[in-house]
């Protein structure tokens, strides 16, 4: 296929219906709205359906029903919109329900403002709903990637049988740049014999549930959920190291923020200063051994994000200590400029030397 | 080596997130890397709109353009905010139909488009944007004009293909405009 | 006995052009000079015939920007 | 020579209900039970039961089941619908359930005419988590979070669900039946069956209101809960069909 | 003699709107004000805006406000409301606010009988978002998530909010105005004094729905807009009184 | 006043009317339904309103709105509710209101079941909701502690206009212990002159909002608050120290966890082991700077909760490296035994020797 | 003529002595056994006169827990 | 030194929440460090439930009781379960008015209660758990008979106080079984 230059949110829709995701359910929010919109127009014409769920709520709770009825399935939103799912983003996770969650993070918190931001990373790694569980958080940082991940998105929930959040800030959500639908690397995918399609002749009821009473029985089934969580730490890490040979510094960011930081980087590299970058690509499973073993070559780590300092946190339990961690970050839907980065860097290695 | 970072502006509904989009395609058909992304206000009509177009011969590493190469800006608002991201001897185009001042830089290559008016010379108020893409494909020589044309076509698709003559009229009328000013 | 006369006053740089205000005078003096742009960008909304206005108040009533004031005026004599 | 009058459906997995003695949740499950066997459709059949006493409907009823969370079942019932439309889904959920937090979910389903069965059992009262008042509580009854009596100037008049979405197009039929005695228990049962029906061929939302007891919370004997019921419950619950658009009628 | 006959109203901040062109959106804020002002209210009057066009209500109501979040306005009306009993608490919510994410709020806000007043704008869109299908949206009518017109089959016919909280005991008063005409709005602006009375006697729950335009997402001239609302929308929501309690009758 | 015998669930409403707390939104669910039963007796007695919502999601946006009227107010839930309000919570630290929120936790995910856990920490201390923005989290470990931290608690949501959370176990909510309510040690708090209670004579409006279309208004919010966030970190980190002067290993853990740690740290004397416990009573703003210091005096740290391992990670931050921390933990409503408590630190301490 | 008669059977390890059966029966034969407890605690439901017994239904069909089994049994004399 | 570690069980209904609820009471009544835990089954009605009852010396660390210093079984699934939880020579209380079997271990101070009997005896059956209070009472010496009798007062109120002779007669009773048999 040809490239083309898509908006990353039409992309991101494409990407769906390439991957074979049937259903959409989702409800208006800046700055994703135009996700939901191309589904309205585009899975029609592939014989697959959108539909505007009353709220957010609605629209999870139909993921969880048609994702248990062994379809594949997604849903969108922007920061509020995704603070209202996590209750059934729980559940999914509690019934082991493959979808793709897409976050296109706004500023907060609150209604805050409509502008691209990165505060919802606690929130998607750590576990913004209740309870021991996981997902694969993606985080891309160009448009092709975002489809490429997508796509790849839906194999790893099947794989799992767990929910998969891609998350990206809104100028990735609007930015347009070219891409390429690229199926991912083939994987084995476990068949939905579990799912609640009638009986028909299987003899065996089907049930979707996450209810345990016995606390027993809750606790096998966490530790049954653990074993897979571990699998995907094990199986499921990307990221990418980027100029980190012989770096002053290692700079750790992701999405849009690290093509900033990237600028940054060449800008630093005009005045004589080695930047390198760990861009985490799975925001879960972090990749803590990178930054474990990187550790060793920079005399200092600097966060940068969109946020007020949430990935710093993995950063340092990455670094364990063996060297300080610095963070940098704009918020509300202000973006880092390179000079700011540059500047920053420049204090630290002062500091540093 | 090529490295366009444009900042193009204007009010919501004159035409600039298209004219951003159309420079990108172009660059796309050329095989550059390219980006286009927006930033529109809070107001649904009316307000003021942004985009950033990058075109280069490297992968695109930011997609804000903070160190324009070239402003185009299409009301006054627009050419306040922006004329001070330019590099300097960066492109600056100004819509001298709705913005009453000119540079106020000189260590910018500035020319003044009387966009508004020429669009509507050529029978089509909506086409101003044309006008200034035109300027600014012959002020940086970054785009060929068929590549632009080429990639109007596959916007416009077949039921608007009779729009591409006046477009490119409108593209030419930019273009001779500023090959016949000098900067100032 | 007195002749009771109305007098609109536009505060244009509010006035967004939408044209609801020419649809609703009674006597069709309401109407949008084409010759002026204001600061928003639209043609304003005006009135010519202002002798002819009957302080009625439909098109204060109807503009959603409060562009539009409406005095009675009576003349005695 | 013997013949079977009545006998446990195949409807039903053979496990006893966790209900409480004489909570009516029973005979509810075996009339569902009882309608989706004789239509024949136990083996297309996918219910939802969402939170309340009757969250363990996937191990009563035969057929496949999915567990909700509270007020959810009609989303979850829409989205496993929409996957199957030639499957039979029901949500079967409480009046915490469906009237309180669920009432986005309840009003959209039936907005939008989404071809499921809802089985709504109203006990005027939070079963599942100990006799909290309900949004159909009645005016003066007691429930542990009105202690003194349901204040109508406090929490309002209790809602009538089935009037309420009687006003919108999508349902197709909508019926209030009770329990209480065989007569009952046996228009009931057609109703459900006729609410099946309809969505089996077709024609929109549908739902059948069951007035049901809680003695345990409501702090009477089985027998004087089923009496309380008819006395209080239906004057202002009145029982009858809401709904039924031209096809169905 | 100059009299004045129309003046902008104390009850307006001195800031111009951020609507669009012709939008009604700016109607209806000044009629709500003028009867706050009217009824002498302004400095007791606490108003919640959320989400959609109309989220920078608190930059132009001359009153105390907040910003709620989407769907949420009445219940955060009941908070204030439950705590100062003695002020005028009204909510100003958009169609896709209050009849989709908030349709459990606002129907538990009425069944509780709530003294709040709420202001429902229904131009049948979401505006804010950019024109999506709300679920006022009429069948056939294009938004930017129903491109191919709304399809009943798949989207259900629209919900028609009066007329379903009207079955509810809680309100005192629900009446369906329109902004269309002079005529029509002086009439809007009656119906609002009526439910802004009726909270201040403390009858219970009001609601004043204002059929609106939203030319932009409409695709249409503002003039045009009206027309359709008029052609279009009228017919499917009639105007009138859905409800008036005893009292407010 | 002389001790009273109540069930936690009990004592944080008699707590709250103490307080006084006037208003009280909520919903009924299992393990913490006593407390909005109690609220519903007991408040209209103290000229108090207990209000059920119609969910959760009702419940904090009355909360929202009878904050923002200036009044004391609270709500309560367990873990399924709780992720319902995270929008809500995310719009009541944005707009700044002083409330008090209750989680009894039980286990997740999902539906989950209805016995005693702690794995909502995360939900907790990193922000369940959209956004940068921190709560006060408080985590007591018996009946008589939760009515003092619940105390206590609504003066710091008061002084710094932010919302506090109150977090126990099922264990706690439903336990009965002698208590005794306390005044708290008096806080300067601030007038609430920024509320809305109808303009009056003020000549102002107030508004309350946490939307900023502007986003350098946005960063500029963000920035105000995070200064306040940092006030809190500075003066609200609260945690017990026992039996750490000379420990073999540290176990940290929190809640009535770390009552059953005591009776495993008993045993352990009886075997010549000496361990000692941080107990974390803020669980945000955490005490890292305690494990820290405390880093050099044990050979190795044990994180005991009732989840897959969670706060572990902030002792991970706090100890940075400094020597090896370990986790132990039952889930989805299981509770840790000392025997096995015991065990495990015999195990690491073999390991460690 | 053949003689209709009923035979009502009781799982008695199911019944909850909710006592729902007994007031049905129009021939009031369905009673409480006082005499024994079931494993679950509970009085168990039971027939003493089955002779009079109609084969109605009625108190299989109130039952909540489906303890009750009916038959219908034709005496041919 | 008093550190009494009580599990005591049986069906719902059977007064077993309110029996360890009285001790603990009593417990602080005495001034005492006390906790009471219950929990429950699933079920409203019906099932079982238990409570775990501390009273110490020292401050309660662990309110959950894993060495029970004593067992109070009311039915026989209690028994099943909790038996093993005994320490060496703890107390055993069984109702044998519902349970067919005796101890299995013999490391314990087993006693059979007939519980129910008596309390019907009384003419009371909802007072079997204060039968077996009496007992409990009676065996560990742990607390005394009238810090019960207080705390029931506390309890009861003024509305219910007539029931306290009948309550005192069950905690007689109890006792005296204990009083009289030697433990097996
Ligand atoms: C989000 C959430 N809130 C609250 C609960 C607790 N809860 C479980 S069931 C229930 C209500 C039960 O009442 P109803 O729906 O009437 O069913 P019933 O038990 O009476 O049959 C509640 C509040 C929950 N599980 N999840
Ligand atoms: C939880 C959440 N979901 C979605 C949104 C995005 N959103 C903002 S306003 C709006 C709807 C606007 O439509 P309406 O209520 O009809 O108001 P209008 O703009 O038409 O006046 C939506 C979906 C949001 N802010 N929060
Ligand atoms: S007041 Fe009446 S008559 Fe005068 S201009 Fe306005 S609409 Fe026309
Ligand atoms: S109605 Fe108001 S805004 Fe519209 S044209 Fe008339 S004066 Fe201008
Ligand atoms: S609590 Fe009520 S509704 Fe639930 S099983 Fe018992 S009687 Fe039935
Ligand atoms: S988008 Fe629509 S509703 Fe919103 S301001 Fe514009 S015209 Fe009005
Ligand atoms: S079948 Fe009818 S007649 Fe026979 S026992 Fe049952 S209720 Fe009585
Ligand atoms: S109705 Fe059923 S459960 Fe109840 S007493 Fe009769 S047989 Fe037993
Ligand atoms: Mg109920
Ligand atoms: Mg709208």
């Amino acid at each position: 296929m040809a490239k083309v230059l898509m908006k990353g949110n039409e992309a991101i829709g494409a990407a769906a219906i390439k991957a074979g995701c049937k259903f959409f359910f989702g409800y208006p929010i800046t700055p994703q709205s135009e996700l939901p919109e191309y589904m309205a127009r585009e899975m029609p014409k592939a014989g697959a359906t959108f539909l505007q769920a009353e709220s957010e709520v609605a629209a999870i709770n139909m993921v969880y029903g048609a994702a248990g009825a062994g379809a594949r399935v997604m849903t969108s939103s922007s920061s509020p919109g995704i603070s209202l799912k996590q209750e059934g983003i729980s559940y999914i996770a509690g019934a082991e329900l493959p979808c793709v969650i897409v976050n296109i993070i706004r500023g907060g918190p609150g209604l805050g403002g409509i502008q691209p931001a990165q505060s919802d990373y606690f929130q998607a790694t750590k576990g913004g709903g209740h309870g021991d569980y996981k997902m694969v958080v993606l985080a891309p940082a160009s448009v092709q990637e975002l489809t490429d991940l997508l796509m790849e998105g839906f194999d790893i929930a099947d794989q799992y049988r767990n929910p998969v959040m891609i998350i990206g800030d809104g100028m990735l959500g609007q930015m347009m740049e070219p891409v390429e639908l690229r199926e991912p690397k083939k994987r084995n995918l476990p068949p939905k014999d579990w799912a609640t399609t009638g009986t028909g002749g299987r003899g065996h009821t089907n049930v979707i549930n996450s209810l345990f009473i016995d606390p027993a029985e809750c606790e096998k089934h966490n530790l049954k959920l653990k074993a897979k969580f571990d699998e995907m730490e094990k199986n499921e890490k990307k990221y990418e190291i980027y100029n980190c040979d012989n770096p002053d510094i290692i700079v750790a960011a992701y999405g849009t923020t690290s093509r900033i930081v990237k600028t940054a980087i060449d800008k630093c590299k005009d005045e004589g200063i080695n930047v390198g970058l760990i861009r985490p690509i799975s925001l879960w499973p972090f990749p803590y051994e990178v930054f474990e073993e990187y550790a060793d070559r920079a005399k200092a780590f600097l966060s940068v994000e969109m946020s007020l300092g949430q990935m710093v946190e993995d950063v340092k339990l990455g670094v364990n200590g063996k060297k300080p961690v610095y963070f940098y970050g704009r918020t509300g839907g202000m973006v880092p400029v390179p000079d700011d980065i540059v500047a920053e860097i420049k204090k630290i290695l002062g500091g540093a030397k | 080596m090529i490295n366009e970072r444009v900042i193009m502006a204007g009010f919501g509904g004159q035409g600039v997130m298209s004219m951003g989009q159309l420079l990108t395609y172009a660059g796309m058909i050329e095989g550059k890397n390219v980006s286009w992304l927006p930033s529109y206000g809070p107001e649904m009509r009316g307000g003021t709109a942004n985009c950033n177009v990058i075109i280069s011969d490297n992968p695109v590493a930011s997609p804000i353009v903070t160190d324009a190469t070239a402003v185009i800006a299409m009301n006054r608002p627009s050419l306040d905010k922006f004329e001070p991201t330019l590099v300097k001897d960066g492109l600056l185009l100004i819509n001298s139909s709705l913005i009453d001042r000119g540079a106020k830089r000189d260590d910018v290559r500035a020319y003044q488009i009387p966009a508004n008016e020429i669009a509507n010379e050529l029978g089509n108020s909506r086409i101003a944007n044309m006008v200034m893409l035109g300027a600014y494909l012959e002020a940086t020589g970054a785009i060929k004009k068929e590549s632009v044309l080429e990639a109007l076509k596959k916007v416009f698709g077949e039921r608007k293909a009779h729009l591409i003559p006046i477009n490119e009229d409108a593209l030419n009328r930019g273009a001779e405009l500023v090959k016949a000013s000098s900067c100032g | 006995m007195a002749k009771v006369r109305g007098k609109v006053t536009f505060k244009e740089h509010l006035c967004k052009g939408c044209e609801l205000c020419t649809t609703v005078c009674p006597v069709n003096i309401v109407k949008m000079a084409k010759d002026r742009i204001n600061a928003k960008g639209y043609h304003p909304a005006t009135v010519y015939e202002m002798e002819k206005c009957i302080a009625c108040g439909n098109c204060a009533t109807t503009c959603p920007d409060t562009v539009i004031e409406v005095e009675r005026i009576r003349d005695n004599g | 020579m013997a013949e079977m009058v009545f006998q446990r459906t195949k409807g039903l997995q053979d496990r006893p209900f966790h209900y409480c003695p004489g909570c009516t949740h029973g005979i509810i499950h075996r009339l569902v039970a009882e309608v989706l066997e004789e239509l024949g459709v136990l083996d297309k059949a996918i219910g939802v039961a969402p939170v309340g006493c009757s969250v363990f409907a996937y191990d009563y009823f035969n057929c496949d089941m999915q567990e909700a969370a509270h007020g959810r079942a009609p989303a979850v019932a829409t989205g496993i619908k929409r996957v199957h439309p030639d499957k039979v889904v029901f949500t079967y959920q409480g009046d915490g359930d469906l009237a309180s937090i669920g009432t986005a979910e309840i009003v959209h389903a039936a907005m939008r005419g989404e071809k499921i069965t809802t089985i709504f059992v109203n006990n005027a009262i939070y079963g599942m988590t100990g006799g909290q008042m309900a949004p159909t509580t009645l005016v003066g009854q007691k429930a542990t979070t009105s202690p003194f009596g349901r204040d109508k100037n406090h929490a309002g008049s209790p809602i009538r669900m089935s009037e309420m979405l009687a006003t919108l197009e999508g349902p197709a039929y909508i019926e209030r039946v009770t329990v209480t005695t065989p007569a009952h228990i046996r228009k009931a049962k057609k109703a459900i069956r006729k609410a099946f029906e309809a969505q089996i061929e077709g024609k929109g939302f549908t739902m059948i209101e069951v007035l049901s007891t809680c003695p345990t919370n409501w702090g009477m004997s089985p027998v004087e809960a089923l009496r309380w019921l008819e006395e209080n419950m239906i004057p202002y619950y009145p029982l009858g069909v809401y709904k039924a658009s031209e096809e169905v009628k």
